[in-house]
């Protein structure tokens, strides 16, 4: 476990500046922290809600790691997709990296609407991080 | 920043320049700006770590500055250091 | 075309008699097409199903009204509604211990010709226990020659060893050769 | 070398799947498209494909599944029907704004309610302006080569969208048909390897799918998808000739049957085109010059074809399996009326609504049509633009 110096310089920046969240908001700094949780590359995911808007208004996007967002209720199902999508080019040869995935849901996308998704995602095992 | 037409985008709403909204800047959302006394600074960095907006800059371990291209003010960084090195100044 | 139109009880096999009649023929270069009528019913329920059989492509994708050959798996279903559509130069099937005028009288066709087999008592006899699909499609082949009975066999054992075992695909294929013999025709 | 094997429509879907072997399959089970899921599965389970298959909990979530998939640059697939293909709705759209190539056999049923499980063309219609391509087949041989062909489609680089490889729930999805099916090896080499310009796992390359596009950009985006439906219908030939290449089978945008000389002619899709056939060989040999249009494509809409077909004929009846309630006839219908319409020999266009929730359409219905037909020209009018085929 690295103390906050050494990870200033372990962990690249992965959610950059410029994006338009409010002066203070929670939201970007909890997603900083998050990803400065793995060494390896990340990948995200986020459902449709302020962090999604806020973080990827085009042409712009504030994310510096592979970013996705499809809808407000699915995120856990998409994330599905690309991990399960990670396994099969894995075992096919044609990635060779260590990848984690971390999908993002507000209360909402979590516990409301998304609650299926994520559900059927816990149910199957896949292997993603998410956070509420 | 001139807006592009269609043929000049890449397909289907993706971004290809990560972290491109560093061209936008959010600098000018100020109303406070913060300011760091740096004999004070014991560069713990929990400024850095809780800025919500990328914007305290670190080279070697250090605290070195802010990014007010970007950096909104909300003075988390003033809130949150132990040695309240840093204070909040009108614009 | 030869059209042909199974009546049966929902798990009595009529699907995959009309299914292996299909496979078979198909081997021998002919066009086929097996296609079962799907409601919500479930084991038990009558269900019909159907098979065209040509020399040529089968364009169509439509219902069999007017069947050449109409084959009752379960002597239960017997009524004029199993011979609708079915003219006099057609051929009723029947899975019966009962006779030919018993057959004519529970259905209303006087007609035509009709041919009688107690597949029941056939499947009981080599299976064990009542599934007198196979024997129906034995019986059939008799009256209609669309398929070698080696060839079926064939077909049978490709389908059924890895997933009966070879006692019971036996079983299925001495019944078969069992209600060919034994079926009378009118 | 090919060979012909007895299999059900959605088994011929199923080995199409096997063939082409996509990496990612996430689908959820619906009459009538299950056999197709529980085919593949069962590949899956017996180890003759590498395909990894996400048991989703719901379409929504299947279609979901592919879209990140998709995104990840897998070669996805997924299959529905139905109310399934409604509850997908949403990332139906996404799928094909995103650009994501994920091939859906959809075994047409009717829409809920009354609930159904029987052929209309309800739900693949409905889906009709979401931008993905689709393709419509008459019988098992078509399903299975069209799955084929959706693929190399959808993965074009002048097109990127989604396929929907449609066939008619029960009436094909489980008739057991002759299906001459090639040899594994020279699927693969048609169908080729799948490489995507914008990788999710691309993590030296990151990127950003699906940002919030507003005034400023969000029609150009619409505008490339318009363009892209454009491109397809000058990249699919080039696919069909390919095809013919390696398998022999000539394929078109639409089909027609015995057409050139006829005088009246019926347009229908999918199954009902072969029954319509069958009439038109019984009428031809009784001397009547009757013909047959089956479009193969709907999107895109091959309009330039239609009209050529059409054009010239005294009078066409226009078959749709769905209603659009809009009192002007179906989908199809109102497409290929108004694509007539600055043609200065157009035919006379009467909409039949047929088939729906399964209704069996026989060829006797198929005669009246035509007898229909021949009075409109006898009478040179249409005195009822909207007809009902078959119902009480």
């Amino acid at each position: 476990m690295a103390n906050i110096k050494e990870l200033s310089e372990k962990i690249p920046e992965r959610l950059g500046p410029g994006h338009r969240l409010c002066a203070g908001c929670g939201a970007s700094i909890v997603v900083r922290q998050v990803l400065m949780g793995t060494e390896d590359p990340v990948v995200a995911v986020c459902s449709t809600g302020c962090l999604e808007v806020a973080t990827t208004i085009y042409p712009y996007t504030a994310w510096k790691i592979p970013f996705m967002h499809n809808a407000f209720e699915n995120a856990a199902s998409t994330m599905s997709g690309i991990e399960t999508a990670y396994r099969a080019l894995k075992k096919k040869g044609k990635i060779k990296k260590e990848i984690k995935f971390v999908a993002f849901g507000g209360d909402g996308g979590t516990y409301d609407i998304g609650l299926q998704a994520l559900s059927g995602a816990l149910e199957r095992g896949h292997n993603f991080v998410y956070v509420c | 920043m001139k807006e592009k037409g269609w043929e000049e985008i890449p397909i289907g709403g993706v971004i290809d320049k990560a972290g491109s909204a560093a061209e936008y800047k959010t600098g000018d959302w100020r109303t406070f700006k913060p300011v760091r006394d740096e004999k004070k600074c014991t560069h713990c960095l929990l400024c850095w770590i809780y800025c919500p907006d990328s914007s305290i800059l670190v080279k070697d371990k250090k605290m070195v500055g802010f990014d007010y291209e970007h950096c909104k003010g909300d003075g988390i960084c003033a809130a949150v250091c132990p040695v309240k090195c840093i204070r909040m100044e009108k614009e | 075309m030869i059209e042909i139109r199974w009546h049966g009880r929902g798990g009595q096999g009529a699907k995959t008699a009309a299914q292996f009649l299909a496979e078979a023929t198909l081997d021998t270069g002919k066009y086929i097409q097996a296609f079962p009528e799907y409601g919500p019913e479930r084991a038990g329920a009558p269900i019909r199903t159907y098979n065209r059989i040509n020399a040529q492509p089968i364009n169509l994708h439509c219902g069999v009204t007017n069947p050449g050959y109409v084959v009752v798996i379960d002597p239960t279903l017997l009524s004029p509604a199993v011979v609708e559509g079915l003219s006099d130069k057609g051929m009723l099937l029947v899975n019966t211990s009962e006779s030919v005028d018993s057959v004519r009288q529970k259905t209303g066709f006087k007609e035509g010709r009709v041919a009688i087999v107690d597949a029941t008592k056939i499947s009981l006899d080599t299976l064990g226990k009542p599934m007198p699909n196979m024997p129906m499609l034995g019986a059939l082949l008799k009256i209609a020659p669309l398929v070698e009975l080696d060839a079926l066999y064939e077909k049978i054992k490709a389908k059924f060893l890895k997933k009966i075992g070879e006692e019971k695909t036996k079983a299925n294929i001495a019944g078969i050769k069992r209600a060919y013999e034994e079926v009378k025709i009118t | 070398m090919s060979k012909v094997i007895a299999l059900m429509g959605d088994q011929a879907a199923a080995e199409a799947m096997r063939q082409i072997e996509p990496d990612v399959v996430a689908a959820y089970p619906i009459t009538p498209q299950t056999e197709i899921v529980m085919t593949f599965a069962q590949f899956v389970a017996d180890g003759l494909v590498q395909t990894e298959m996400i048991p989703v909990e719901s379409e929504h979530s299947a279609m979901s599944a592919c879209v990140g998939a998709a995104a990840a640059g897998a070669r996805t697939m997924t299959a529905t029907s139905a109310n399934g293909l409604a509850l997908m709705w949403e990332i139906v759209y996404i799928a094909a704004s995103t650009r994501l190539p994920i091939v859906m056999p959809v075994v047409n049923r009717a829409l809920s309610a009354p609930i159904n499980i029987h052929c209309d063309h309800s739900d693949s219609m409905g889906a009709r302006d979401s931008g993905w391509l689709q393709i419509y087949c008459e019988n098992n041989q078509e399903v299975y080569e069209n799955i084929i062909m959706a693929v190399r489609i959808a993965e074009h680089k002048d097109i990127l969208l989604p396929v929907m490889v449609c066939q008619d729930g029960f009436i094909t999805s489980h008739a057991v048909e002759g299906v001459k099916v090639y040899d594994d090896k020279q699927v693969k080499d048609f169908i080729g390897e799948y490489t995507i310009r914008h990788s999710l796992l691309d993590v030296d390359n990151p990127v950003t799918y699906g940002p919030l596009d507003l005034q400023d950009y969000y029609f150009e985006h619409k505008r490339q998808q318009s363009e892209a439906i454009k491109n397809s219908l000058k990249a699919i030939p080039e696919i069909f000739a390919e095809f013919k290449r390696h398998f022999g089978v000539e394929y078109d945008f639409i089909e027609t049957y015995k057409l050139s000389d006829a005088e009246v002619a019926m347009v229908a899709l999918s199954s009902t085109a072969g029954t319509i056939k069958a009439v038109v060989d019984e009428l031809r040999a009784q001397g009547k010059k009757v013909g047959l249009l089956k479009p193969r494509f709907f999107r895109p809409f091959p309009k330039e074809k239609i009209v050529q077909a059409l054009s010239g004929l005294k009078a066409v009846a226009i078959l749709d399996r769905s209603e659009s309630f809009s009192n002007q006839g179906g989908p199809l219908f109102t497409e290929i009326r108004s694509a007539l319409l600055d043609e200065s020999k157009k035919p006379l266009t009467v909409n039949y609504i047929y088939g729906l929730g399964g209704r069996d359409i026989n060829t006797e219905q198929i005669r009246s049509v035509f007898t229909d037909l021949e009075k409109i020209v006898k009478e040179k009018e249409v005195k009822d633009l909207v007809n009902y085929l078959g119902v009480r």
